[in-house]
């Protein structure tokens, strides 16, 4: 009973991590259909980002609630820089291009941002441990968890909401799902594609800085995080269907909860149960759980 | 009579409009059939679903007596089926002869050979020949991309006739070829075709091209078969006019 | 044009002969260029076909481990069996994995190559009292058809033996480019649509293409495991990959000799980047492909082609002239 | 058409390589490599490698430190034997393959004299065979893998530090010391080499000590995974009374951060077999009572008032801000090293500088003084043996991290296998 307990909630923190990271990218895939594999890249800097920011807000002796602004704030405005600046100068000349050129820049973006990094930061691991252990913990079927676990899973549930309630219920929400469908009739309705593609590409940014910035408190911010991050981001998109925001959410589940019992159960296939859940869903639904076949206009 | 297609009940929409409604069509050997109608009568969708682009919501379509509903258009255009597109599907990377010995080395089913060159003495002198009722002969060594949308247009064309099909589907053959060339690339087109014994369907906007080539023609309005017959008959047919051409 | 024919001999006998005078290490450098080619040559034989792998480098493992394994395991020590199994392997991996992937275009097919790319690390680590792990297997020296090259002279033999073997893959690649299912693998980048109405299988084409590309990553990956004799898992890392992807487009997946330029081309600025720009050496890679894709889609052979192409006019008005 | 392309590559080979040939000319024709200088030459020069970039970059940049410090002073005190020490840095990062390249571009275009350095034990492995062919003298100064002199023999290489064997042998036995009544133990290592092998010989250990232990879990989360949660709570409903891991860098950070306010270090007794290096940064985070491991005895606090460890101490702290953690002491054993074995063959041949031949003889079962001023053995084998430390963390208002209480030394007999024996042979074969 406690370990079935200790699973679900387990696989429930992770799928809520999983989850963060993978929200902006299956976003801007959705409605850019451009996959960025500096999405990893991105979420590092937004784990830098709102490290430093906590750091030195601690140096401050402020009170101590209020790192949890800074970092969020490190993280929005990481996004918020970052994103803009990205799709202006490096995306816009490639729209419309073969999506191998549009990987094969996405790559390139990887490669100079995993040396920005370098450069502002440091080789040198950043930690800041308050975060996590401030909030203090709770006992659940025997098992301490820290509040600041659980604060995740709320985290990633209203990120998750908030992100599907904009896109439906703003009217910029509308021009993105009108984007999404078809660019060019969107344009000569007046849409201004090109601001809407800024717009959804910086909030996928902001989200995958986010998921690191929440993430930072519990590990060592160090460079190689991105590596791994978009390897296990693109594996939940594809899990659930890319471009789908309630296929990320149940591929980050599913992902999650497997894990958690692998850990439980066979330790010994934890390294490979994402990839392996990844595999077998498409060689049964090739797109995904959530996904959808195009069909080329002739 | 044996048929080279039949079509029964054949049925396929788009989220709730009814491209193609309930058309059943039969089609004899050597048949040129012209298929008019405004735009978004259902013509391409007709010719998607015969070629198996698409799939049939209901219907059946029987060629040379076999059935190929849904089959996919790879193994249509291996029955001996091909067809030409609205907007010209060639190589645009490659060049006008490279297109050509593409789809002879296909027809040949040599396609998946990775030792032996494409380019064969025997091979480029078929190629040359294919290209030459096209009036592509003089730009068989030009990249495609030089090409003016015209002459895109009769690549498509060529590439399809390269497969010596039975059956061949032309959309809109005549769109973008200059009003200069359009009657003597048909004539010598469709000469060669009827040498050859090939059914034809085309889909055609210009009249004159109907009236001159088709010996039979369909008149599709709101994905239904409004009128069949001789094109002196259908052409002038009020209800066909009214629906075809806006006006009686 | 001009003496057309003899060109690859020259070039033959001066690939031959650079062993000869270039320093030790230099040698070691261009004997590891010349093994990678290949493995560029496979990634642009898919570029050409409009597709990116971000995994190839699995079937770089899977050649090298193979090797790796049949020596530690099986005791083999012949350089032309180990060669042949370990081709033989990847090719198997390739026409296995080929199954699922053949189905996918574009991001699916970068990033599934990728993501098994991952599984077949996380295996290497995994099973390390097999593969040793992140330790990885040393990869004694070959006999080469039974003899046992000297210590003094066995740089030299891989190097020799590592040209021998690259020139078979190059020729193949040739042939294939000219052969209907190289242009079938060009026809489906251009137009997949076509292909089908061709009555071809887009899939059987990619599937071929995929076997093949994998074959020949297999191979780089055995001739690099030679030359370093030693492997480790991250053969199968996708960053690996990524800069596989990265020399082929450097070197122009368009050309046959593009990939060996890009290669080596790589292989010397990566030595000594290491020591000036050891911070920026990412960025240097991501703004020169940038660069690449934006203002110079052929890669490094166009510019080669650029001047020949200037040769010959100069030549032509001069003649003309004078 | 297409040979046509065919033809006009050969003519890019040749200006390739025409231009290879200009490169690599002007990089020096280099001489046979194995020539060796008999006078004594003007400086030693020798390659450093260790990591300056990447997550390894925690132990590679204090190993370096102690290098450049260690060296100057060698070099201010007359060298070795009147031959001052020229350092070439290198940096480790970038995999074995790369490391291979490296090695032969520092010893056949720097044309050091020896080479330094290693810290990923995929690196040593590598890297050895080439040392072997190319006939250079190299000294593997940190990694740990047994598999090196277990499963090879070398003549050009040694390593002047113990296995990986030591830390989980003194771990076991220090455990035991202090946790007498222990029933049940549980391993969270990294999923690779280094973590296989540490809790293999670990639990080994444990075993033969005690035989009625269990093992209630094993857990193996990926290198730089860096979150634990689902270990964690599988180790507190597991509940063991201690957890053996050998994590290091930014997973060890990890565990702490994650795993200290879920109550894992109050819970079970915890056992850090490489824990020392990361106590400076967890500073005061640090729960108490956690059992450290240093990787040989390499603690700045003991015997600290040894003259020469003292020196070493306050002059890398005066230097660099930080006291000097297990990977700097390493770096000390192996530049101590080439210089004792040096001035060894130089005795030995009467004042004259050593050929190579001479000094890999003196190499051999050399002895020398290290910190914390003991003696450093490099056996037959060619790989050193050292003392352990284990301690428990403690908090001192002294320092702003966690320092060592109930520290105990294993004296090198006792936590290293014996001259020519594998170590689970050895483990195996203990009496108890």
């Amino acid at each position: 009973m406690t370990v079935a307990v200790v699973i679900l909630l387990d696989g429930v923190l992770y799928a809520a991590v999983l989850f963060l990271v993978a929200a902006g990218l299956t976003l801007v895939y959705g409605v850019m259909r451009i996959l960025n594999i500096a999405h990893g890249s991105l979420y590092a800097l937004g784990a830098y980002a709102g490290t430093s920011l906590v750091l030195v807000y601690l140096k401050t002796g402020g009170p101590a609630p209020l790192m949890y602004l800074a970092l969020l704030a490190g993280a929005v405005v990481a996004g918020a820089i970052a994103g803009p600046l990205v799709e202006r100068l490096l995306l816009r000349p490639i729209y419309g291009r073969e999506e191998v050129v549009q990987l094969l820049v996405t790559y390139s973006l990887f490669l100079i941002l995993e040396d920005v990094m370098k450069l502002l930061w440091g080789v040198d691991p950043y930690y800041v441990a308050k975060p996590y252990a401030f909030l203090g913990t709770v006992t659940i079927a025997g098992v301490r968890y820290a509040w600041y676990q659980l604060l995740l899973i709320a985290v990633a549930l209203a990120t998750g909401v908030l992100v599907s309630l904009a896109i439906r219920g703003t009217r910029l929400g509308r021009m993105i799902v009108a984007v999404t469908a078809d660019r060019e009739i969107s344009a000569t309705l007046g849409i201004n594609v090109g601001r809407v593609y800024t717009l959804a590409f910086t909030a996928g940014a902001i989200l995958a800085g986010l998921g690191g910035a929440l993430v930072a408190p519990l590990i060592s911010v160090a460079p190689g995080i991105s590596v791994e991050a978009i390897v296990l981001a693109f594996a939940v998109v594809v899990i659930g269907g890319l471009g789908s925001l309630e296929g990320a959410a149940l591929g980050a589940l599913i992902v999650g909860i497997t894990r958690a019992a692998a850990v439980q159960l066979f330790p010994e296939i934890e390294l490979a149960t994402v990839y392996l859940i990844m595999v077998a869903v498409l060689l049964f639904r090739p797109r995904g759980l959530f996904g959808e076949w195009e069909t080329r206009r002739i | 009579m044996a048929t080279v297609l039949e079509t029964h009940g054949l049925t396929k929409s788009f989220g709730g409009v009814l491209a193609v409604d309930d058309v059943s069509v039969a089609i004899a050997p050597g048949e040129i059939v012209g298929i008019v109608g405004a735009n978004g009568a259902g013509k391409t969708t007709f010719v998607n679903l015969v070629t198996g682009y698409l799939k049939p919501d209901r219907g059946r379509i029987i060629y040379l007596g076999r059935d190929i509903t849904a089959h996919p258009p790879r193994e249509v255009t291996g029955l001996g089926v091909a067809r030409s597109f609205q907007i010209p599907q060639i190589y645009a990377s490659l060049t006008v002869l490279e297109n050509v010995l593409i789809a002879l080395a296909a027809r040949e089913g040599q396609s998946l050979r990775a030792w032996a060159p494409l380019s064969t003495r025997v091979r480029e002198a078929e190629g040359l020949i294919l290209l030459e009722p096209f009036g592509l002969t003089e730009h068989a060594a030009r990249p495609v991309s030089e090409l003016p949308q015209g002459g895109l247009k009769l690549l498509d064309i060529a590439l399809a006739s390269a497969l010596m099909p039975r059956l061949l589907l032309l959309d809109e053959p005549t769109s973008g070829v200059s009003s200069a060339e359009k009657f003597g690339v048909m004539d010598t087109l469709v000469s060669i075709l009827q040498a050859r014994g090939v059914t034809v369907i085309f889909v055609e906007h210009d009249m004159d091209v109907v009236t001159n080539y088709a010996g039979r023609v369909l008149a599709f309005s709101e994905g239904k078969i409004l009128a069949d017959g001789a094109p002196g008959v259908v052409l002038a047919d009020p209800a066909v006019r009214k629906a075809v051409l806006g006006w009686a | 044009m001009r003496g057309g024919k003899a060109l690859p001999l020259v070039a033959a006998a001066v690939f031959g002969a650079a062993p000869l005078v270039l320093p030790g290490w230099v040698t070691f450098l261009l004997t590891l260029a010349v093994a990678k080619s290949v493995m560029v040559l496979a990634i642009a034989l898919l570029l050409r076909g409009g597709l990116v792998s971000f995994g190839h480098g699995m079937f770089f493992a899977a050649g090298a481990y193979t090797v790796g394994m049949a020596m530690k395991w099986g005791g083999m020590r012949e350089a032309v069996v180990l060669t042949f199994l370990g081709v033989l392997a990847a090719a198997a991996a390739a026409a296995l994995l080929g199954l699922l992937i053949a189905r996918y275009r574009g991001i699916f097919f970068a990033m599934l190559n990728m993501a098994i790319s991952m599984v077949v690390y996380a295996v290497l680590l995994k099973l390390y009292w097999v593969t040793g792990g992140t330790d990885g297997i040393g990869i004694r020296t070959p006999t080469i058809l039974g003899v046992m090259p000297e210590r003094e002279s066995l740089r030299l033999v891989m190097y020799y033996f590592t040209l021998v073997m690259t020139l078979p893959a190059f020729y193949a690649v040739h042939r294939f480019w000219t052969s209907p299912l190289g242009f079938a693998l060009r026809a489906v980048r251009d137009n997949e649509v076509r292909v089908e109405y061709m009555g071809t299988s887009v899939a059987r084409v990619i599937y071929a293409a995929y076997v093949l590309s994998g074959a020949l990553g297999g191979l780089a990956g055995i001739l690099t495991g030679f030359s370093v004799g030693h492997i480790v898992p991250d053969l199968a890392y996708w960053t690996t990959s990524g800069e596989f992807v990265f020399v082929a487009v450097l070197g122009g997946p368009a050309s046959i000799p593009g990939p060996l330029v890009g290669s080596i081309a790589f292989e010397f600025l990566k030595s000594y980047a290491y020591k000036y720009a050891a911070f920026t050496w990412q960025m240097t890679l991501g703004v020169t492909m940038l660069a690449i894709i934006l203002f110079m889609p052929g890669g490094l052979w166009t510019i080669y082609e650029g001047l020949a192409r200037q040769g010959r006019q100069w030549r032509l008005s001069w003649k003309r002239t004078g | 058409m297409q040979t046509a392309s065919f033809r006009t590559s050969a003519k890019c080979l040749l200006a390739l390589l025409a231009l290879a040939g200009v490169v690599g000319g002007a990089m020096g024709l280099a001489g046979p490599p194995w020539a060796e200088a008999q006078a004594k030459p003007a400086e030693l020069k020798i390659g450093i490698v260790s990591f300056l970039s990447g997550p390894a970059t925690v132990f590679g940049v204090p190993s370096k430190n102690a290098a450049e410090w260690l060296i100057e002073k060698y070099n201010r005190e007359g060298g070795i034997g009147g031959v001052k020490i020229r350092p070439v840095y290198a940096d480790e990062a970038g995999g074995a393959e790369k490391q291979v390249a490296e090695f032969r571009r520092l010893v056949l275009d720097e044309k050091v004299d020896l080479v330094i350095g290693y810290i990923s034990s995929a690196d040593c492995l590598a890297v050895a065979p080439v040392a072997e062919e190319l006939r250079k003298l190299t000294v593997l100064f940190d990694c740990g893998t047994n598999r090196i002199f277990e499963d090879s023999k070398y003549k050009y290489v040694f390593r002047t530090k113990a296995h990986q064997v030591l830390d989980s042998v003194a771990a076991a036995k220090y455990v035991l010391s202090v946790k007498p009544n222990v029933k049940t133990i549980a391993g969270i290592n990294q999923d690779y080499a280094w973590g296989r092998d540490s809790w293999e010989s670990f639990r080994r250990a444990m075993l033969k000590l005690k035989p009625d232990v269990q093992v209630v879990a094993e857990l193996w989360p990926k290198l730089l995974a860096g979150e634990y949660s689902a270990e964690i709570s599988r180790l507190l409903v597991a509940k063991p009374d201690v957890i053996h891991s050998s994590f290091w860098n930014g997973d060890i950070i990890g565990l702490v951060k994650q795993g200290a306010p879920r109550g894992l270090f109050s819970q079970s007794l915890v056992v850090l077999t490489a824990g020392e290096h990361m106590l400076q940064d967890v500073g005061k985070d640090m729960p108490e009572g956690v059992v450290i491991g240093a990787r040989g005895d390499h603690w700045f606090l003991h015997n600290a008032n040894d003259p020469l460890h003292k020196e070493f101490v306050d002059g890398y702290r005066a230097r660099y801000g930080r006291y000097p953690i297990y990977p700097s002491y390493h770096m000390y054993q192996a530049v101590a090293g080439v210089k004792a074995a040096y001035e060894k063959a130089m005795k030995a041949a009467g004042g004259a500088w050593p050929s190579l031949d001479q000094a890999i003889k003196a190499f051999e079962g050399i002895e020398y003084r290290v910190p914390p001023g003991r003696t450093m053995t490099i056996r037959g084998d060619h790989n050193g043996i050292e003392p352990a430390i284990m301690g428990l963390t403690k908090h001192d208002p002294k320092y702003p991290f966690a320092i060592l209480d109930r520290m105990m030394v294993f004296p090198a007999a006792e936590v290293n296998p014996p001259l020519g024996v594998k170590s689970n042979d050895w483990i195996d074969s203990w009496k108890k």
